[in-house]
């Protein structure tokens, strides 16, 4: 197969197809009851070192309550994938990040990341790997697929697949010059759902962005949920799965896991304490100051919404409209 | 603010607003194309169907949608899917119109998001592509909204994020591109710009109100080409602002 | 882009996707009453020699009532691509194929197709090339994401390759062997759902199939569905729309669109009349009476309805057990 | 038919029955293998995940599916999605077991369902692939399901719609197709075979009752090499045979 170009960035994980094909004949296919804390998940499933990915849409639906629990526990050296806005910002701003593969980390109307310009310019974050969100996306899907690439229109001519580690070739039934973008394999995936049972069956409402294919390209899967609920409920509406038991090593029960981010007809976000980060993450000092205080400085995710308080808790549920 | 005045972001999202026919597809990215299309949908163009990356297709701007990916992104839609039905469906040519931002901007309209200085030695890292490169491949007319100084029209970019039209004329095809793509407009608090059909370097088509060309020229960075006529751009309505004010974004996240 | 293997199968669609872009770029993107009749829908919509697919699995969920007008009306040469049990079994019975990119064409527990052995043994059908089922929906997924091919790893070391269109490659990333399956865009697309609006917006309950693949590969897409629903329904609920609006061309209302196939949750398969067929497709000419009598000698798809009578449909109806 | 006989059928239900283990997954194809699932849900394996090619996953198998897409084959399912979810996870290395059948087998346990004769000027045109090449070539370990006599046992197949270990050890890989899958039995009326762990060939390992191994022998159409110690293969149990009239099969669809 003859490359007409390839990007100069490293495969920061690379894309073995059949060893995950062995890994995953490998994870359990009985209905086990995966429930845990997100301390219990972040510890048995996440080493230093890992390459890691979350599932979102800008401040939505992140799995934030896992992210500040990996910032708790120190884990540290991380690879990331990365289209993020807060909760990537946090893992930057813990300095925890060793190589991303990047395509957008910053904080949307509030601008750019000052976490992210910290960690890449002082060379902390070693390695930035240029991708587009749905070369990402792509990515993930080659892995769910089982292939190693997929074949795009994306990011051609552009420096973003100059410094990406994709390939150009010619296609072999029409001559257009298409992207080849390596399958992604996560070592551990993180995502925050509306709902799944204990076995690890997870709904979403709303849109889906790119959960399905994170889900399937992920080594390891933590899924945290708003709610827990019984398997009949899940069973009763299979067409809404997203994302099967099998697939999933931990199932943590995290209500209000999103915030300060927000979760589609439960919760909005909270403006005020994304505004307070956005004040925090400009110096390393009230970034850290920042960190003690929604995370250091609490033991875990209930106790941080104790700390948000009921009240403001309740006022985010209160401002979801109706359908 | 009275009518007669409007601040900057109002005379931005006013005149992206009319660059979106009734009965098209737009992909629509945060900020002012979300508000931009929402007065659209208010005013001339009440099916525009509006595509944001995460999924929602066709929703009714009714409430102003603050992120990509947010509930108001598929309120009342016609569909909720996710990032890869929309992207690919931009990839099978089904978008027309897709708005872009930037640091930077040459005169073919490359756009350059991801570092100020060398990639591996950043002097400023910027957040990256994020969609940018996706709807600047695959959407037929792209409209990028930037801010007008000389810093940021400049004559090459750092690092081409966004392809414009690259090098020049047939660079996008030679490179792979879908053909008949490319920069459409720029949109500026000074100017709005458009491409010479031949050359694809960016060109004066006209000047917002008060603005003269000479400062356009002044704040940009690389020679502009002149339209032959050189129109004004209307300030926006009484009607457009109300729109914009009291409906549009009545809590004030923008204007 | 070295090629290792090529099957020797012609491409009976070329994967031009280029002028599928110019295509789609043209089809109206306003929302337009598209309701028609099947014999509109048919009479304007198909030609003479059009590569056509039908979306279905087994017999559960066919466009049967826009298969039979087809045939009522007398189309031929048609280009076909087929995973089908009794919807192509019609079209073959009837003489309009001339080429097929065959996946499965056969009446399941009832063992082969008598009509595809005739028309293929005869040598009317003049073009079988060969694929798996997923290799037809994967070439499906190409074409529904603007690609010319997607990799895969089914058919690598078949005849079902060699007599195919496919193509081996080595993966420039990983050096394992791909198939490469050519993207395959229909000319017209033939889909029956539980229900869309006027303007062409589509849901199907249960399992999916192929649908989502099949619509995005058209190039004009025809909708039966069992009921239209007014818009605010489909809006009420964006998740479960598989086709957006934009895809359509023509929205059938067809009640008992998929009989004597089955539509899940809405009334069951006719097994009499599936037999029926079994028998009279043994020859040529019990075909043509068979064709006759619920085809050619009913107007429309309510005369057929009618035919079959209230009762046996009301029977079906009542066999559907609760969810 | 009492406990103590049985048809064809139920034999070779119950014996592919008791090849699937509990919590493990299988996909599941139309007839026999449907009936296998079931009879094993309701034995040995409660958990056995029913995997159907056209999205049902981890369905509660209490009524009989008929076909394929049918919505017995997503009732009380875990999830219901489409055909390429399914595919794209076996080929993914999640699917251990598959089951096949054909009009032809060879010693490589190579099958044809596609043609006899020639392709392109056949005797008889079969029904094709299906989806036997993707279980062939994607789960971890086929079973293929058959009549056995020595026109369909053969030592070379027409057709090689679904790829065995193809011309022998190690040329599945040589083809790229996934390390460490392959044949793992055949099950027929007569017999249950596997297959030789280094020369990949077909292997008779039980004999199914009343029946011997000269029979076997007989009725195949190539040489079949013998296990060290070939067993008899129980007949189905009372328990079994009652569960499959009364439960399984009520409506006598298969049996």
């Amino acid at each position: 197969m003859k490359v007409l170009q390839e990007g100069v960035g490293p495969l920061i994980q690379p894309p073995d197809l059949n060893a995950f094909r062995s890994w995953n004949r490998e994870k359990p296919k009985a209905m086990i009851d995966k429930r845990m804390t997100e301390a219990e998940a972040i510890d048995q499933f996440i080493q230093d070192g890992d390459y890691i990915g979350t599932e979102l849409y800008g401040t939505v639906r992140c799995p934030q309550s896992l992210v500040n629990e990996i910032v708790r526990q120190g884990k540290k050296d991380l690879r990331v994938a990365g289209q993020g806005v807060y909760e990537l910002d946090i893992l930057l701003g813990a300095q925890v990040v060793k190589a991303l593969d990047i395509t957008y980390i910053g904080m949307e109307v509030y601008g750019v990341s000052n976490c992210l310009r910290r960690e890449v310019e002082s060379g902390r974050v070693e390695t930035c790997v240029e991708w587009s969100n749905a070369g990402i996306a792509w990515r993930f899907k080659a892995a769910a697929m089982g292939v190693p690439f997929l074949p795009v229109r994306s990011m051609l001519g552009s420096d973003t697949l100059r410094y990406s580690s994709a390939k150009v070739i010619e296609c072999p039934f029409t001559g257009d010059l298409m992207c080849l973008l390596p399958a992604l394999i996560l070592d551990v995936g993180l995502i925050h759902v509306h709902r799944a049972d204990k076995y690890g069956n997870a709904q979403i409402d709303g849109i889906t962005g790119f959960s399905a294919e994170l889900a399937r390209a992920s080594k390891r899967l933590i899924v945290s949920a708003e709610e827990i609920v019984p398997t009949e409920e899940i069973r009763a509406n299979p067409e809404k799965t997203i994302i099967p038991y099998y697939l999933v090593d931990a199932v943590v029960e995290a209500p209000f896991g999103s915030h300060p981010g927000e979760m589609c007809y439960i919760y909005e976000r909270d403006e005020d304490q994304i505004k307070e980060w956005i004040e925090a993450s400009k110096t390393e000092e009230t970034t850290r100051a920042y960190l003690e205080k929604y995370i250091f400085g609490v033991r875990d995710h209930a106790a941080y919404r104790q700390l948000v308080g009921e009240k403001r808790l309740a006022d985010l549920k209160a401002m979801v409209p109706g359908r | 603010m009275s009518a007669q005045e409007y601040n900057p972001n109002e005379l931005l999202i006013c005149t992206a607003s009319r660059l979106m026919p009734d009965n098209t597809t737009a992909f629509i990215g945060t900020g002012i194309p979300m508000l931009a299309a929402s007065l659209a949908q208010k005013m001339h163009a009440p099916n525009l169907v509006a595509i944001f990356e995460f999924g929602g297709t066709g929703a009714i701007l009714e409430d102003l949608p603050l992120a990509v990916g947010e509930r108001r992104t598929f309120h009342r839609a016609v569909a909720a899917s996710g990032i890869l039905d929309i992207v690919e469906t931009a990839q099978r040519g089904f978008i027309e119109y897709g708005f872009l931002g930037g640091a930077q901007i040459d005169p073919f309209g490359n756009l350059n998001s991801t570092v100020i200085g060398d990639h591996d030695k950043p002097k400023v890292r910027l957040p990256g592509s994020g969609g940018g490169n996706d709807v600047g491949s695959h959407c037929w007319r792209t409209i990028a909204i930037m801010r007008h100084d000389s810093r940021r029209f400049i004559e090459k970019v750092d690092f081409i994020t966004t392809p414009g039209y690259l090098a020049g004329p047939g660079a996008r095809e030679e490179a792979g591109l879908p053909p008949d793509t490319g920069p459409y407009r720029v949109v500026t608090t000074l100017a709005v710009m458009g491409y010479h059909p031949e050359s694809k370097r960016m060109m004066l088509l006209a000047t917002q109100p008060g603005v003269t060309v000479e400062e356009v020229v002044e704040n940009t960075g690389f020679e502009l080409l002149m339209a032959e006529e050189i129109e004004s751009s209307p300030p926006p309505t009484a009607e457009e602002l109300r729109i914009l004010r009291d409906e549009v974004d009545r809590d004030r996240y923008y204007i």
